[in-house]
């Protein structure tokens, strides 16, 4: 027996204490957002009651607490994705989302030529969609996208092919519609040798499993700290360190100078060279809390219980809800991690969530931000049921008896 | 608390699983496509105007139960009606459906026009989810553009 | 008397029970940052632990919960400065930084061609310098700087020759370094006039004083969060609303969409479309809470006592401090705030609040981002101390205290 | 808690207030320019390096008292040195700066041939003020720059 106790982390999480129409709360949407522990709350709370001061730059104490803090998480989070050099790697975004920004804006924007290649997946977030159709647009290059095989893998008999003439692979080591877990190693060596950089979308697998960047021999990553019971408004982007010091500036304002007159502005070196202005340094508390309170956990624990819930749930989901729901995701728990698109028979995404929450049931409607994806399954939108480290055996009963009952409703 | 039947009354369930006025209108003097990004819900209105009338609805398209109870409902309460009335329901259904900033709705009670249509009172309960207040106005949005158009 | 008690603010503030070397901490640093009352903690501890979800598409009740929260902020905020209709005019971003980086690279590329004029002020924070430099490597534009005067104002002398062929005319309310106060209103009716636009920059006066864009005039306005008693990685963008809806997207991602094909996408309308990714939540309950804290204390109470507060201090540093020490801003206390940046005969601003720190006094040594500022007045560095509302003359009486042992100490 | 005596030592203050090898040198085999983006602390030095010795130095900036002085005793400490001894010298200063991840340092007790080299010695207690090692180390970094120009 594993010694990791996911009813230990519920009593830690204070929405769980959360009442929803006489029932306690149950939260199926950690794949949108995770729930954070107390001490993720209490790190961000005594940052603000005893350390708050803007970073760098200070002298006094506080200044100089808050800056350890910040530059403290910084390295908490570099190691525990196993960034060799977090000082020269880590760059602190708002999210995922501006990670990838910063990604095509800086490098794409230098590197990139009217005509260069890059290659995504059918089943991307729009955050690793939309700002390559950006610079589409604004400088021609060709955004190209491995299909999805119907089994709900990638396909990838044909990525010899797909990655001639790529200057940049970016794909997700999950997708947050489809539970898939990707190959993310062997994609990057994929990438590799066909002489195209390699970009991972971390931000499903990074609270889920452990992550080691040199492991994947990836060139870039990009996750967020919500996504791992971590706060609002912080996002995290690893690069390869000679990597990141060729890239130019992103963000222009205080902070990423080296030097600014009236007729021109020097950048800065390091990472702070994109982190322009006030950075998110409570947040940088919160995850640094956060990596250590998921390091308590241990990632493998973690992943091992998700792993046997995500095996149960896809049971139950099979058998216990007759033949009208169908899970828009791989069918066995190989290679998947807790996420649950649900497309049940004759009732709309969005009244099947309605019927839940009178269930205190949190799952989310829609199309999930991975709109190629959901044409590619003449899907409009699902009803997404999603894991974390706090979900127990009792919540999938829970949303079984509520799709049962919506089921019923809509006849 | 609102409750689950406030939003999915039985007249709404009915007109979900038996919509009127389904289909396209090869006749139609306009045809005009309605959106929801945030659901996906999409839905198609064809109309045939003629002497200030709108003559005959049809509607296409897909969305949640609200949306499409509400599409339902609103081609049967304004087809064969004239321009103004039908002009004058949606102004009357829209305020039902609007929420001030302090999250309460002007009519608690369905307006006694709409009360007096029947049908639509029932789409009142809706204002207590206001998440769901934009599946039930999509329609009503798309034919006050959709008459612009007819009129323009 | 007014019924203004900073001793009530300095209670409701955490921070303020630091000992620091043996001394209370003695906070001079609120132009960097300010210090969070604890209803702004408060309400970032209850979102986190009664409401956390992500924001839109939610169907479920925290999700609603969060959506309001957040929505209530952008009204909050909107209607705390004057905003006609927020729900289209406020954007948030993570940072004043970012507000402008927004305003440069959206409205700025979509409407600036080479040749075209941005005139900003020659006491701009680098925030809105950098990112009109970045449009001059870019694009070509031209960026010109109104001068500043020996007596630490605006030189508008030359104001209509300065306008010719100028697009934008951005200016800061009042200056993080001198303290000057600008005459908004004037400066933004000289912009119309000549047929430019006027971004105002409000990150140091709209925690201090009452704050109405409409009777600005204003077409932009950047400012932070957490420089109005609020957390960090929170930033606001106001604008017109005609002028918003004309707007490019910026950043690309989720929730800035209405449509995403493999071919292309298709942004969405209102301020979502600048928003991509999971926003800053808490951020925005935090900043809610400090939008009431200020209008419970009344920012026409908080600007009558900090302008109590500034005369004393000038006072102060022209007598108390013998002749040692010189006020790099006006020397008066008309049209200028609570910011005094201090020039130490024969002592460095680095060995300055080194010094200071021994005595629990916080200010801040460098070039406050704002380099053109300081090669004017031929200054390498200043050290700066500035106000909040918990400001207490007796913090004065401290900064004087221990200006005199620096200046002792380096003889 | 670190004391400001351990940062201002007298010998500090006294290399502050009388900088030695102050000055440019027209003869000068290499000039090098140090720069410290976050204080604005400039500095210029000027090597005569001939047979493998560093024959003269001389220093040019503004900066805070710590850079001040540790450039101006640097300068004492390494002026006629062989240049194998000049590196070995900011080998070890930089040892006695360098704090590690959990913000300790190697050397509490400053280097023995820090030590015995006297002055540099006093500077040890700037790693207590982990901002203002930089102020310490620009200089430093500079020489070794300005050594590696000089060889190349
Ligand atoms: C006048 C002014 N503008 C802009 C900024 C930048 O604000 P932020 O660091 O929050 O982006 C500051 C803060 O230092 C400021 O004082
Ligand atoms: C796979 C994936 N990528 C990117 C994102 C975007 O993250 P954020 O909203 O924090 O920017 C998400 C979150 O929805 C995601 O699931």
């Amino acid at each position: 027996m594993s010694s990791f106790d996911p009813r230990r982390v519920r009593i830690d999480t204070p929405v769980f204490s959360r009442v929803i129409n006489d029932r306690p709360i149950v939260y199926l949407d950690s794949a949108s957002s995770t729930l954070p522990p107390r001490p993720v709350i209490e790190a961000m709370d005594r940052y603000y009651s005893g350390h708050h001061a803007n970073v760098h730059r200070g002298v006094y104490q506080t200044a100089n607490e808050a800056t350890d803090i910040y530059e403290g998480a910084r390295r908490d989070v570099g190691h525990f994705i196993g960034a060799p050099d977090p000082r020269h790697e880590i760059v602190f975004t708002k999210n995922t989302t501006e990670s990838f920004n910063l990604l095509a804006r800086s490098w794409g924007a230098a590197t990139l030529r009217p005509g260069d290649v890059v290659l995504v997946t059918e089943m991307e977030h729009h955050a690793n969609i939309v700002p390559w159709f950006q610079l589409q647009a604004e400088r021609g290059i060709e955004v190209r996208f491995v299909p999805v095989r119907d089994d709900f893998r990638l396909d990838l008999t044909d990525l010899d092919r797909l990655l001639a003439g790529v200057k940049l692979f970016s794909f997700t080591a999950m997708s947050n519609v489809l539970g898939t877990r990707n190959p993310v190693a062997e994609l990057v060596a994929a990438a590799h040798a066909h002489g195209a950089l390699a970009a991972v979308d971390a931000a499903q697998s990074v609270g889920h499993q452990p992550t080691d960047v040199g492991a994947w021999d990836a060139d870039f990553v990009c996750f967020s700290a919500h996504k791992m019971l971590g706060p609002t408004g912080l996002g995290i982007f690893w690069a390869r360190a000679d990597l990141l010091e060729a890239m130019p500036p992103f963000l222009g304002g205080g902070g990423m100078i080296a030097d600014v007159r009236t007729d021109g502005f020097v950048p800065a070196h390091g990472p702070t060279r994109f982190e322009a202005g006030t950075p998110p340094i409570a947040e940088a508390a919160g995850l640094r809390a956060a990596v250590r309170y998921l390091t308590g956990l241990g990632l493998d624990e973690v992943s091992r219980y998700e792993h046997e819930l995500t095996e149960l749930a896809l049971e139950l989901l099979a058998s216990g809800v007759g033949d009208r729901v169908r899970v828009i995701g791989p069918a066995d728990a190989v290679d998947r991690g807790g996420v649950f698109s649900l497309d049940v028979e004759g009732v709309h995404p969005h009244d099947v969530a309605q019927v839940l929450d009178q269930f205190g049931v949190c799952v989310r409607p829609g199309h999930h931000c991975a709109k190629p994806l959901m044409r590619r399954f003449g899907l409009a939108a699902t009803a997404r049921a999603s894991l974390g480290p706090y979900s127990l055996r009792s919540d999938l009963d829970v949303l079984v008896e509520a799709l049962l009952a919506a089921i019923k409703l809509f006849g | 608390m609102a409750n689950l039947d406030d939003l999915y009354r039985e007249i709404i369930l009915d007109h979900y699983r038996s919509p009127r006025n389904r289909g396209e209108l090869v006749e139609a003097t306009s045809r005009t496509e309605g959106f929801n990004p945030l659901c996906g819900d999409e839905l198609v209105i064809y109309l045939i105007v003629r002497d200030g009338v709108l003559e005959d609805i049809k509607l296409t398209g897909h969305g949640c139960s609200i949306s499409q109870a509400s599409s339902s409902m609103m081609s049967s309460a304004v087809k064969g009606k004239r321009l103004e009335d039908v002009r004058h329901v949606i102004d009357r259904f829209k305020t039902m459906m609007t929420l001030h900033d302090d999250g309460t709705a002007d009519a608690p009670a369905p307006e006694p026009d709409l009360r007096s249509d029947g049908e639509l009172a029932a789409l009142a309960g809706v204002v207590k989810f206001p998440v769901r207040i934009k599946c039930a106005t999509l329609a009503w949005n798309t034919l006050a553009q959709a008459l612009d158009e007819a009129t323009a």
